[in-house]
């Protein structure tokens, strides 16, 4: 089957801040992504749990987005801008997709 | 009746005694939990019926000058006394002045299921306070946040500048007026004013027979939640900042004792805004601040305003606030 | 009751009101939200308690042949409402073969939410109906969509071939049969059936009592799920298109008002049955759409269905259909 | 009351025929489901209701020795049950020594869902038990594994050897004691003794009037993760591990008959012992066994705990034992 | 420790079309596999969220699969098949795990 | 961007045994991890989902740790020793992050 290659790129973010995080995507040209949830997590900031909680302050989230390589680099300078304030990690991976126009 | 009596009566009633047991749960590192969408449900449903309760109550007495009095005078409440609270900490703790400006936006903006933990107790002790004081909790959410940038200073100026993510004063009002739990308050609130008794009488059952059940298995909730936020984070909070969430809510307490008798609320909505001016938010204003002002470390505030502060109210508190407010009305006896 | 007081009892109601609460808050961008699971739970509960006061009712009631009629005549109108449908979108809209028999789907089966909605208003405007009208909504969920898939017609056969996944018109049905709510709620209404009165009476605080201020909450979070989908999707809705969802209701309404009269129905089952007729799925017909039709986008049956029809019928419609079935069977002014 | 009229009143009770509608769902691979926080949810509520419950009982009544009795026999009945089970397992079925030891540790364990239907079934068949038969309850939970652990002896141990991940039965005791069922039982038991009848007054329509139809919804739930489990996992269970699921509910109810009647127990409080001794724990039991036995199949125990000796008990294990009770204790006709 | 190469198959999917794809997944000879839930998402037909929703069809599973590189070919066919009419994404990408023989 | 190359630990596990992992990752010297919900799967224990569940034990979680390449060893070793007689699975794979000395 045909694949080309495109970067998965996966931010951890804390919850209030993920609809800039998407605005972020969206003016950079970035044409789709997921929003998974966490439940838990320990990092330099302490750890935290959903468990019980009504705060949206004190959550992560999982933003996955499939990009084209050529606008990896715009795009992680634009949301590594972001990130520098808020709480979150942003990692860099390569896939293979099909259907390589969609991305 | 004494302080010890009323004491005695808020601790041994059921919601508390679930909030200890949820402490208790948390402590002996039980496993016990509620699930998230739960816990945000069941708050959901305790703001919906405050509010709607708050209406129709508005809808069954006369509309009086007193109502903006009291608008009024938690406005200013919860717009001074961030001022306070920086105060303090900057002079007291080694806190920095951007984390004590966050965490003087908790303390002046209030706290929701304080509110309603406390409006549950005053009909338990018979002096239930007005329909109005509900909107006075909504008024007093956010002007606790704009004191704090303001205090906050240049810091978070500077910070708020670079990169087009800034956010103005305004946009921060607009988001926290536009938090949920303000918006079901209010609209609630509206609900309950506009269908009246009529309209109470239908959703009683819901709104009000279950309410106080429905309180137990959430104050169980928060007791777990204060518990496990302590285990978890107790080291980032030093001796003077614990001391601030206990006297912070005392002074509080006193600041909407002084304006509520200057507007002239009688004994059950004094003793709300006392609660009101002496609890700490940690829904809106939280999630707000890490937008506003994200360098805050969120750990401190969150820890302080629902491990100390909360369970501190709820189980000290607000039988003192209460007995203050009937001794300061001549509430009978 | 002329229309006026109707249209005034059925909008100045707590159920109503928290509806426009939701979509005031979508519309302000507030972030209130009712998590997915309390939402689903929310809807369960109110098909079981529908389901099964209907069959308490049936218990308490004579079995006659009107039953067998409503039924037959609910079954006749979602067969073919959707041709009707159909060809008005093919008319007047320039939406494709595919969506157009898609969209005509929804708005031949029906919306059981609506019908609850409707069934508690009718009660307010003490005009209940029969509780086999449960048995009519449970029966008009899934022809429609046999009907949907013979229009779609060659286009949707094609896809439907190859590669082993197609679906045969005869799985779709029995796929549509074992949905969730369509099960529940013809399981309730037989457990009602069952257990009479008695059975009634163990679970009445919670299937009766609390019933109209679960609604509430419920319709709160249908209006934040229609107007943040308005809000997202209206660009996909072409002006004849909205027009659609708000004729095809009254449409619906007239035909069941006929067939309605043509079995004999009391003046409240003739308003339930015009509702159903008026009402667009969006539980059972949008999931198994995906499957059987998967070419149709379903942003924009949804949107409609959701977003347009569902506040019509709720705030106008509903009413309206009562008004008529007082008028037309001549119940009390 | 004969043993039909018995096994008909708890058939054709809402919360049974909810519980078979569940089951009839899962088997007809309807797509109805209860999202996950829900079931817990309302596992919750039960479980805080029938603590509070039993805790009021007891604060209205006189504090007798019998208590002490009824736990101490409790205890005896979870401590010994698994030796039982584990030599009828070893003896008449294929299942290893580690799968037995942590079968056995299940049924020598108790169900607190199957308690709380026993409970309800009790009330409505007119023998409601005692309110300490909570406690019983909680103090059954526990001392089963601990007899499971030694009887899969030196496998076991040699697996909680190495790397450091070894558990020592403390611990596992430690953490069944904090396991979230259990000492949510426990404190809403102590605070249901404390508060009295006039903390219950405050709660009962949450903790009261809804509990049988929340137990419908949730019984429904039920029925549906049994029916699913089966459907998916019903190949692991061979017919002699069937046979157990069915004839060890009867050996445990007829031992708790004789250990209920040595220490004195009235008939309700009798049919409910008997229940405990019958049930096969799936909440507590299963998450201890992963970290203290984590080679014992999870498979197998959780199918036939849930799939087969819940529904035994729950449609015709309650009815008999309750008639026996009352047989052997010389209750009303 | 000794790790081996296979294949990380990760499928974005709208929700009914999930035991379909399991369907395939099973018939391809897919040992084993994970669903994860997601939140909210954004692509070519518009965004989603799931909160407060109450019907199955707008929503999007991610479901992931460890498969044998050997397997990829066959596998990737048959849920392109799938995918092809219905909504979704798949990526293809590296992992090594340990126990090679489970996959 | 400046990026640095890392290792992307996954581990599918089920929840009970969840804290034990959390506690051999600490020792390890794992400084962060994110703890993702699944909502069901398959393998060769069978297949499971949390439809309405109330028991905790029948349920897998996916536990997300970047880590630097230097500790993978000693990471994965100690991951397995717990692995090995619990249910579930480990990946391993490469990512690029920003802000590399916070892992
Ligand atoms: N190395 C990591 N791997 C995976 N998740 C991480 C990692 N570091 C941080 N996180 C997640 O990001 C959150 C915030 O990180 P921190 O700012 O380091 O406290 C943590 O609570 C974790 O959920
Ligand atoms: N590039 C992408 N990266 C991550 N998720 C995506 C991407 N494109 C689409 N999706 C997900 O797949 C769903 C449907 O995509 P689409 O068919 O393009 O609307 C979206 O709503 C997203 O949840
Ligand atoms: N190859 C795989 N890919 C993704 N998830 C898997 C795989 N194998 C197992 N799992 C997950 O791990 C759980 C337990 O696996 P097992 O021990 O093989 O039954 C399964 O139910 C899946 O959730
Ligand atoms: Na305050
Ligand atoms: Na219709
Ligand atoms: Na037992």
């Amino acid at each position: 089957m045909q694949t080309s290659l495109k970067k998965r790129l996966e931010i951890i973010i804390e919850m209030p801040a993920v609809p800039r995080l998407e605005g972020v995507l969206e003016k950079a040209g970035v044409k789709g992504w997921t929003v998974l949830p966490a439940k838990s997590g320990r990092g330099a900031n302490g750890s935290w749990s959903r468990e019980g909680q009504i705060t949206n302050a004190d959550r992560m989230m999982m933003v996955l987005a499939v990009i084209d390589p050529a606008m990896l680099d715009t795009v992680l300078e634009r949301v590594y801008a972001l990130l520098e304030r808020q709480i979150g990690i942003v990692m860099v991976s390569d896939v293979q997709v099909v259907r390589a126009e969609r991305f | 009746m004494d302080i010890f009596t009323l004491a005695e009566a808020n601790l041994i009633s059921p919601p508390i005694l679930f909030f200890v047991l949820g402490l208790i749960a948390a402590f002996v590192r039980s496993d016990l939990s509620i699930p998230e969408a739960i816990a945000k449900a069941l708050s959901l449903y305790l703001v919906m019926a405050i509010g709607f309760k708050g209406g129709a109550e508005m809808a069954a007495g006369d509309l009086t000058w007193s109502v903006g009095g009291a608008i009024l005078s938690g406005i200013v409440l919860s717009a001074l006394l961030p001022v306070l609270g920086f105060g303090m900490l900057m002079l007291t703790t080694k806190v920095g002045r951007i984390d004590a400006a966050a965490i003087a936006a908790h303390y002046g903006s209030i706290s929701i299921v304080t509110f309603i933990a406390a409006s549950d107790a005053a009909r338990f002790l018979e002096t239930p306070g007005e329909g109005f004081m509900v909107a006075v909790a909504a008024a007093m959410e956010a002007p606790a946040i704009v004191t704090a940038l303001i205090l906050a200073g240049s810091a978070a100026r500077a910070s708020n500048g670079g990169e087009g993510h800034g956010e103005s004063r305004l946009s921060v009002l607009k988001e926290i007026a536009a938090n949920g739990s303000i918006v079901l308050l209010i609209g609630a609130f509206f609900i309950g004013w506009m269908t009246g008794p009529r309209g109470m009488e239908a959703v009683s059952p819901f709104f009000n027979d279950i309410f106080r059940g429905v309180l137990c298995l959430f104050l169980l909730d928060m007791g777990l939640v204060a518990g496990r936020g302590l285990l978890r984070n107790w080291r980032v909070l030093k001796p003077g900042v614990i001391g601030f969430g206990l006297y912070m809510p005392l002074i509080g307490a006193l600041a909407g004792m002084g304006t509520g008798l200057a507007v002239g609320l009688d004994a059950g909505s004094l003793g709300l805004l006392m609660t009101l001016a002496a609890s700490a938010s940690y829904i809106a204003v939280p999630a707000a601040l890490r937008l506003a002002l994200p360098e805050a470390r969120p750990a401190i505030s969150l820890t302080l305003a629902l491990g100390i502060t909360f369970p501190f109210n709820l189980v000290a508190g607000i039988p003192l606030y209460f007995w203050l407010a009937r001794l300061v009305t001549g509430t009978g006896g």
